[in-house]
């Protein structure tokens, strides 16, 4: 059990810096320069390079992978050139409302899409089973920031029901820091307003988020779902006299949820991507956003940073499915 | 007597597919008598299972009954609703499956699988649920019942922590927990060993007699039907054409199906009129060497995926004379497959040596290797995936031409129609596609394949085990004949020992990867040595005298 | 068998010589059809691939494609004259439109193309290969997919700079692995099977085995991840646009066109919907056809 | 119901802004949404009010310069104080120039040429005297930009002798009408009123407690901000916006005349664009009305290469205005006489109007058979390119708002001197030119300054390094209860004096 975990934190450990090789080289094969940017309009040649000079820019590129590297080692992820601030502190502060936003889409996705799936299959070619199947299509096809910007039109604009963007009303005071989560933490501090303020923000950017993961999570579902019930041991279960609602609900679907964990899997870092396009549309003060904003002012510190970030979620994720598998799964328990 | 327990009259099925219809069943008139013993052989594709099937109610989906009705217990059964089955499925009628690897549900525990279906029970019966520690004791019960040793334990194991043979005795153990009436039973000893098959059809005569069940058993193996059923009948092409008294049947078959069916049967007692191809083909080939091919000391660890090595063959030694058929038998998992490829170098044996004519191949890589393998070809067990779906007959026969020699397009077709004649399929084939041919015709084919070089020695992998015994018994004809014909050498195996004994001139019995036996066929077979070829030729008597016996 | 024997004598016709693959097809075409949901997939990409081929000759104000300015007639509604109404310079909704189906379908074209050939032939190689070949191919190729695509794509358009060139480079740099871990598995899963074990005994090559039995049979769900990918591709490529990466001005791409009509919410919601409904259709399109697809040729897989 | 929250101290502003405050420190950074807080919450000796903008005493209450314009000394208030209680003293004012001219950052190049660090000097506890190195007449234009902070509470977080940058990246320590309330980086960022402000409150009682300053990116976002009553005050709408939602009764439209000049800035060293007739027939051939239009007539056409409200500006005469005859009669004489080249336009990437410029260009230009490329690119990566004549783009537009209201603040941007900064893209090389700017900025005399000015904004035009395009209003939506906005040129795009602004509540 030690060696699987030294081994397992191993692997964990040299795909992130794998990672921090990658995203390295690609953000640095055209030389943008942010230096100038931060520097001001105005500013001369001299002060741009006391900047470059102050950020270790001036360095040959080999001297900067090789500083970058030894800093990753010892948990410094560089500073960010624009906030000037440590890209790990940067993250830290951003990555709350990121995660917050995703465990609630994929808690969305997991919880519409797996019983649709299952209902799908169950009442398969009926009414059902062809909504789902529109609706997961149109999931997975659906540009989400048009989507974000349809459900804002007609929810906050039209409707007035919810609001355009942010986290949180500005006037409304964060409740105490615990979790980071908006929503655990305003439930903490026994805020109910807060948590229902917190909660009507989240409302649109979750489900933007969620529609194509639940979109797959559902196919996914379905497929599995239509194939086991035709699988041998369930003829079996039949004809030894065993429910059909039990057949379907124990027997079935334990067996097609293996599947369907992996996708979760895969999806949770497909959807931590996509908080790039959905936090721009929302304003939504997370990872995706702080990404977009430090790419578009060539500042790559934070860009490796959210990137090396999103891969330790997504391999702590594809970890817990791991778990997950093993725990549902008795083959693949170890002695 | 009184009304049979179960009546199927003019049953009359068909299955829609998109080349419309398939009359799956045709005027099915069967009837079982409470306490029957009733057995169904047939070939592959007869309608036996899907027959059994329907009398469960979980016949294929897209099926429709066209005429005719069953009943069971005086009761109509062709067209009941959801809940009047739920009363009668795995209650009244339970059933045991095929192939016991896919028939459990991998992911529940085997005491799970059963108290289940014993919850089921009790609430199709009204009487209202016991409790779980009851249904655990009568599980227990009832696996100690079906011969499995340390119940308890078994209780919260897995499946895949289970042996075939021990999971056929789960799923018996699981039909019978609901106390049936009529137990089918649909091939149930298919899938596993000779000697576990034997194990598993005394175990289920034991249960008929000791509980006094009516049970329909289905096996294309007419040995294992002769010591089970006290009646049977014979399927063919979704009619039945004969039934009768199983001792009746099998001493004056009526019908000429049945007739060419017993007749393709291999008799283990069976004494071969052996024809001296060995020496006649040493006579038309003086200069060939007295010994085609030969290994020394091989040796073949696999890793295991616990990180330990596990030892698949161990040091055999072998020689194989120009113009024999040298036999291989062993139960499943003895290395048999393991030596052949060896032997061919598909894969690299761990140590050893193999001596093919007189040089020595282990060494070989690359175009020597290429060059050796001209000479000698491997016919693969299972010629449903020995063929590539995605080329044509003509393709599959002319790829080695192509591979090896320089032949042109038009001489590689015209080679390609000489072989499929050789090999007695008619030449339009070349155009056809793996799965569009049958069994037997797609082994034809793997073996025009093989000899399309002119090899002088084939290695054969169990090449009947997948087939139908007719369709077996054709193509060990066949093999005969074209070793005739073209001078081979055969490694021929099987686990099959009344196959052996019919063809093989010399022997050896391999047992976890050791060669146990070797010698002259004949003699093996008249006086083992020992105790484990005693007990493997035992159990092959079993199913095999028992239809010997009753038809003489 | 019979009749079968009597045309032995005579050389076959070609119906006759082809009639299984005839036969398969018959299958696959009256499978497909059956479905409603792939024939509108058909139906979708088919009317694209028009758009695509023929687009910039039909629509009513081609000069707006190539961004003529009309600073008179801004922002108009939809209405007879303008389907789709006009944008903020005046051009035509509608034609641009209907020309952005070029573009995108360039973009999908390129990024899948440019994936399949780095991805499968790695994966060819790393199934059939194994050893350290295969764990340097497989390292790598998990090192990309353990980022989310969408974050690297946009790290590298970031640092390459934007436009649609670069745009494309960047999503097929993203793109390959996935091919890579399909056929891998694929390979994997082939090499196991009797018959490339069958051609090794006979003295195939690896090339042979690779180009005739390994490859042939990855081929289907190849075909349909690449016709799902069309779409993602599309949709990848319009999200890139819509933060600002993309096809430069006046491109009509359709990512782009969103990305500059989002200022003009709502009270020009047509500016908006129009090109995202593009994006929606087409990407429905190869869906749909990627879903058929794969229930006629790869029946098995169809979880991903 | 307003954005505004009531508190027991007065209410609270919301302001809606589309940019960031990354870094506050007010001798690091500066851009329009940063330098409004740091107007907010620091002090400079002299501070720019009004429109036209004028230089008034703030810290300073007097000052006066030597005869040959190098020594200037400055006599401070003797009231103000910090927000920690600490007085404000020449000392302070002192640190604070030697600070910004030591970190070499942010405004540093408004002094740095001309003033050493060891320049400064304390006279007395409330006198601070600056020896400039040589006269430069635009030196007092620029003092409002540099705030004062508190020696003692930088020095206190010093570290590693960073003169406490990092502490200052997201606090505070200035003497200004607002002191730091809630920061939350890239969400909100709170100012909250000093109740006692040694300078008063101009409102009175009715000032507010607070601004929010809100980041709402998305101009579509902003107007419902607006609408729905989330902010009280937003920058940033489309053009079209402005003129939708000033109809929306209970909002007001600030549309104010900016100095903020764009141009379409010529390489002209290299490339087919360093002939000045392809030049000329470029600046003829453009549509500019188009220009007004794109803005939705909220702009006005550029008289010369000085913004209307600058000192010393006069309308050129003959500046190019679209005329295609000319165009083509220039193009004749080039060495494109038909056409039949594609030129780059480069603007910055997100830059809605800049791109629309480009298609009003390209669709001029095809009248003269020349094509133009499109290409947004990222501010830095553009920057970078015209860094260097080799690299510089055929065309970039560039909008540039003059930092102060001294007519140098532009002229000198077309000195050679500025060759690789990016408002001199051009790279305009007028020897000329070059000495009167010279000449200019080292007179005391404003009548002589006057006077070259004139000449040098002709020459500028007749050389047409540039397309001149456009000054672009200054435009704001709030609720019509917002009171005490006060416009002024010499200010950023967006930022707003926080000063001033209250709430009227029925
Ligand atoms: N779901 C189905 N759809 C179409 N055809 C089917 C289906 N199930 C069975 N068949 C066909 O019905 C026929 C009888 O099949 P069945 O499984 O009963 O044969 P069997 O006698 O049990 O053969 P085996 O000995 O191989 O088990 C076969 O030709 C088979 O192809
Ligand atoms: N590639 C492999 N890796 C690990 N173990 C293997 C491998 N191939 C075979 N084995 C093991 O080696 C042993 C011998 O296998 P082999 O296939 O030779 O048996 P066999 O006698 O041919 O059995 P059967 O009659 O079932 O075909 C088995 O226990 C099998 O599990
Ligand atoms: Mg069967
Ligand atoms: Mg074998």
């Amino acid at each position: 059990m030690l060696s699987f975990t030294v081994r397992k934190l191993l692997t964990v450990v040299g795909t992130m810096l794998g990672i921090a090789v990658l995203t390295f080289v690609i953000t640095n094969v055209a030389p943008g320069d942010p230096a100038r940017l931060v520097a001001g309009p105005n500013a001369t040649e001299d002060m741009v390079e006391t900047i470059r000079s102050e950020y270790g820019l001036d360095q040959p590129m080999v001297t900067q992978f090789a500083i970058y590297m030894k800093d990753l080692v010892s948990g410094d992820l560089g500073t960010s050139i624009v906030s000037t601030r440590p890209v790990l502190d940067d993250l830290l502060r951003y990555a709350p409302a990121t995660i917050e936003l995703v465990l609630v889409a994929m808690t969305l996705g997991v919880i519409v899409g797996v019983p649709l799936g299952m209902l799908s299959a169950v009442y398969k070619d009926g009414p059902v089973d062809h909504f789902t199947r529109i609706l997961s299509i149109s999931g997975v096809a659906i540009p989400a920031f048009w989507l974000g910007i349809l459900l804002q039109l007609y929810f906050s604009v039209d409707l007035g029901w919810l609001p355009v963007s942010g986290r949180l009303p500005l006037v409304t005071r964060p409740p105490e820091m615990i979790t980071g989560s908006l929503l655990i933490d305003s439930l903490l501090a026994g805020n109910l307003k807060t948590f229902n303020t917190a909660l009507s923000h989240m409302i649109l950017p979750a489900v933007v988020l969620s529609f194509p993961c639940l979109a797959s999570i559902l196919r996914v579902n379905r497929a599995e779902m239509i194939e086991v019930l035709q699988s041998d041991f369930i003829v079996a279960a039949r004809a030894h006299g065993i429910s059909s609602r039990r057949i379907v609900v124990i027997y079935a679907l334990k067996n097609a949820l293996l599947p369907t964990l992996a996708m979760i899997g895969l999806r949770f870092g497909w959807m931590l991507g996509s908080t790039v396009l959905v936090e721009t549309v929302f304003d939504w003060p997370g990872i995706g956003l702080y990404a977009v904003s430090s790419a578009l002012a060539s500042d790559f510190k934070p860009v490796i940073g959210v990137t090396l970030l999103i891969g330790f979620f997504f391999i702590i994720a594809n970890t817990l499915v791991d778990l997950a598998y093993a725990w549902i799964d008795p083959r693949l328990r170890r002695a | 007597m009184s009304a049979p327990l179960l009546d199927i009259k003019d049953y009359t099925l068909d299955i829609a597919t998109f080349d419309g219809p398939v009359h799956v069943l045709k005027g099915i008139n069967l009837s079982v008598n409470r306490g029957d013993t009733l057995g169904i052989v047939g070939e592959s594709g007869s309608g036996k299972t899907v027959l059994v099937r329907s009398v469960m109610g979980i016949g294929p989906s897209n099926s429709a009954v066209e005429g005719g009705q069953i009943t069971f217990d005086g009761q109509d059964i062709t067209r009941l609703d959801p809940k009047g089955w739920a009363r009668i499925r795995g209650i009244r009628i339970s059933m045991i499956f095929q192939d016991p690897m896919t028939y459990l549900n991998p992911l529940f525990s085997i005491g799970q699988q059963i108290s289940d279906v014993m919850a089921a029970h009790e609430r199709a019966a009204g009487e209202g649920g016991s409790t779980k520690g009851a249904r655990r004791a009568r599980t227990v019960d009832l696996l100690d019942q079906v011969g499995l040793p340390n119940p308890a334990s078994l209780y919260d194991q897995y499946p895949h922590q289970l042996s075939g043979g021990m999971r056929q005795r789960v799923l018996i153990a699981m039909a019978l927990s609901g106390k049936p009436d009529l137990l089918i039973a649909d091939e149930p000893t298919t899938a596993l060993d000779v000697t576990v098959q034997a194990q598993v059809l005394d175990l289920i005569k034991s249960l008929v007699d000791k509980l006094n069940l009516t049970v329909i058993m289905i096996s294309h193996d007419i040995g294992a039907i002769a010591t089970i059923a006290d009646r049977c009948a014979v399927m063919y092409k979704g009619e039945i054409v004969e039934q009768g008294r199983t001792a009746d049947v099998l001493r004056e078959p009526q019908h000429e199906y049945t007739r060419q069916l017993l007749s393709a049967v291999p008799d283990i007692e069976a004494k071969p009129a052996r024809t001296a191809v060995a020496a006649a083909c040493r006579e038309r080939q003086p200069d060939a060497p007295a010994t085609l091919l030969e290994a020394i000391n091989l040796k073949k660890l696999f890793k295991t995926q616990s990180g330990g090595e596990f030892s698949a063959v161990s040091d055999v030694n072998l020689s194989v004379a120009t113009g024999e058929i040298f036999g291989v038998v062993g139960e499943s998992g003895s290395g048999k497959s393991t030596l052949a490829r060896m032997l061919l170098r598909l894969i690299e044996p761990t140590s050893g040596n193999v001596v093919f004519a007189g040089q020595n191949i282990t060494g070989l890589t690359g175009e020597p290797l290429r060059q050796i393998r001209r000479h000698m070809q491997f016919v693969f067990q299972n010629p449903h995936s020995a063929l590539n779906g995605r080329h044509t007959i003509g393709d599959a026969v002319g790829e080695p031409l192509r591979i090896q020699t320089r032949m042109s397009r038009r001489e590689v077709e015209a080679k390609v129609e000489a072989l499929l004649d050789i090999v007695q399929l008619p030449k339009l084939f070349k155009y056809r596609y793996p799965h569009e041919l049958s069994g037997g015709q797609k082994q034809r084919v793997c073996i025009a394949r093989a000899i399309a070089l002119n090899p002088r020695l084939l290695i054969l992998d169990e090449p009947t085990s997948a087939l139908d015994i007719s369709v077996q018994a054709q193509i060990l004809e066949f093999l005969q004949q074209v070793r005739a014909e073209f001078n081979l050498t055969y490694v021929f195996i099987s686990h099959d020992l009344a196959v052996i004994r019919q063809i093989c001139d010399r022997t050896i019995v391999m047992k976890r990867g050791e060669i146990v036996e070797h010698g002259n066929t004949e003699q093996i077979f008249t006086s083992p040595r020992q105790e484990y070829t005693k007990a493997l030729i035992e159990s092959g008597r079993k199913t095999s005298r028992a239809a010997t016996l009753q038809a003489s | 068998m019979s009749n079968l024997e009597q045309t032995a004598g005579r050389p076959l016709a070609f119906r006759e010589r082809h009639a299984s693959q005839l036969r398969q097809l018959r299958l696959y075409s009256q499978m497909f059809r059956g479905s409603f949901s792939s024939m509108l997939g058909l139906t979708l990409v088919v009317i694209f691939l028009i758009l695509a081929a023929i687009g910039p000759y039909i629509v009513p104000f081609p000069d707006d494609i190539r961004g003529a300015v009309h600073m008179g007639s801004r922002l108009l509604p939809p209405s007879s004259e303008h389907w789709f109404g006009t944008d903020e310079m005046g051009g035509d909704i509608f034609s641009r439109v209907i020309a952005g189906a070029r573009t995108s379908l360039w973009i999908g074209i390129v990024i899948t193309g440019l994936g399949a050939l780095v991805g499968v032939p790695l994966g060819v190689i790393a199934g059939y290969k194994g050893g350290w070949i295969r764990a340097c191919i497989m390292r790598v190729t998990e090192l990309f997919l353990a980022v989310p695509g969408l974050a690297l794509a946009l790290a590298i358009v970031a640092s390459l700079g934007p436009g649609l060139t670069n745009c494309m480079i960047a999503l097929a740099i993203v793109w390959w692995p996935g091919y890579v871990r399909l056929v891998e598995a694929k390979t994997l899963s082939i090499k196991e099977e009797l018959f490339v074990e069958s051609a090794r005994s006979i003295g195939a090559r690896t090339p042979w085995i690779l180009w005739h039995h390994i490859l042939p049979n990855c081929m289907s769900p190849i075909i349909v991840k690449m016709s799902m990918d069309m779409g993602m591709a599309i949709l990848a490529a319009a999200g890139l646009g819509f933060i600002g990466l993309g096809a430069p001005p006046p491109a009509p791409e359709w990512g782009a066109m969103v990305s500059v009509a989002r200022s003009y919410m709502p009270d020009w919601w047509w500016y908006s919907f129009f090109p995202g409904a593009a994006i929606f259709l087409t990407v429905l399109g190869f869906n749909l056809l990627g879903d058929g697809l794969r229930d006629i040729l790869d029946p098995r897989s169809r979880t991903r | 119901a307003g954005a505004f929250e009531r508190t027991d101290d007065g209410t609270i502003i919301v302001f809606g802004g589309r940019q960031a405050i990354p870094v506050l420190d007010p001798h690091v950074r500066y851009d329009w949404s940063t330098r409004m807080i740091q107007q907010a919450v620091y002090d400079a000796l002299v501070k720019y009010e009004g429109d036209p903008a004028e230089v008034k005493p703030w810290l300073a209450e007097s000052w006066e310069t030597s005869e040959d314009g190098k020594t200037w000394t400055f006599h401070l208030v003797k009231d103000a104080k910090f927000h920690n209680g600490d007085p404000v003293t020449a000392e302070a004012a002192r640190y604070s120039f030697e600070r910004g001219l030591k970190l070499n950052k942010g405004v540093a190049w408004m002094l740095k040429d001309f003033l050493a660090p060891e320049g400064v000097s304390v006279v007395d506890e409330h006198t601070v005297k600056f020896e400039l190195k040589a006269p430069y007449a635009p030196f007092l234009s620029f003092l409002p930009w540099w705030f004062v902070v508190n020696p003692q509470q930088v020095m206190a977080n010093e570290v590693d002798g960073d003169y406490g940058q990092k502490w200052l990246t997201d606090n505070a320590a200035g003497s200004g009408p607002f002191k730091l309330g809630r920061w939350e980086p890239n969400v909100l960022y709170e100012v909250e009123a000093v109740s006692d402000y040694w300078k008063g409150w101009p409102q009175g009682d009715n000032r507010p407690a607070g601004v929010i300053y809100r980041l709402i990116r998305e101009p579509a976002a902003q107007k419902a901000a607006l609408q729905r009553g989330e902010a009280d005050i937003v920058e940033g709408l489309t053009s079209d916006d402005y003129v939708q939602i000033e109809k929306v009764p209970g909002i007001v439209i600030q549309d104010h005349k900016g100095m903020t000049t764009f141009g379409i800035k010529f390489n002209t060293q290299k490339g087919p664009t360093a002939d000045i007739n392809l030049r000329k027939a470029i600046a003829y051939a453009m549509d500019y009305e188009a220009l007004i239009g794109i803005y939705n007539g909220a702009a006005s056409l550029e008289t010369s290469p000085l913004p209307d409200s600058m000192k010393g500006h006069i309308a050129v005469e003959g500046i190019p205005r679209q005329d295609l005859a000319k165009a083509k009669e220039y193009l004749a004489k080039s060495a494109y006489p038909e056409g039949g080249i594609t030129l780059d336009y480069v603007h910055v990437a997100g830059l809605e109007e800049a791109r629309r410029i480009g298609l009003v260009l390209l669709d001029n230009l095809k009248e003269l058979n020349i094509g133009v490329n499109i290409k947004p690119e990222q501010w830095p990566n553009m920057v970078a390119a015209g860094s260097s004549v080799e690299t510089s783009p055929n065309m970039t537009s560039v909008y540039t708002t003059p930092i102060s209201t001294d007519p140098d603040a532009v002229a000198y941007q077309y000195h050679k001197n500025s060759w690789g900064q990016y408002y001199a893209m051009a790279y305009y090389d007028n020897p000329q030119v070059s000495e009167m700017i010279d000449k200019a900025r080292g007179s005391t005399s404003w009548d002589e300054r006057a006077a070259l000015y004139a000449d040098i904004q002709k020459q500028i035009v007749a050389d047409q390094p540039e397309v001149f395009g456009m000054l672009q209003n200054r435009r704001w939506a709030h609720q019509d209860y917002l009171q005490g906005f006060s416009f002024s040129p010499v200010r950023f795009t967006g930022e707003v004096d926080l000063y001033p602004l209250w709430i009227k509540e029925e």
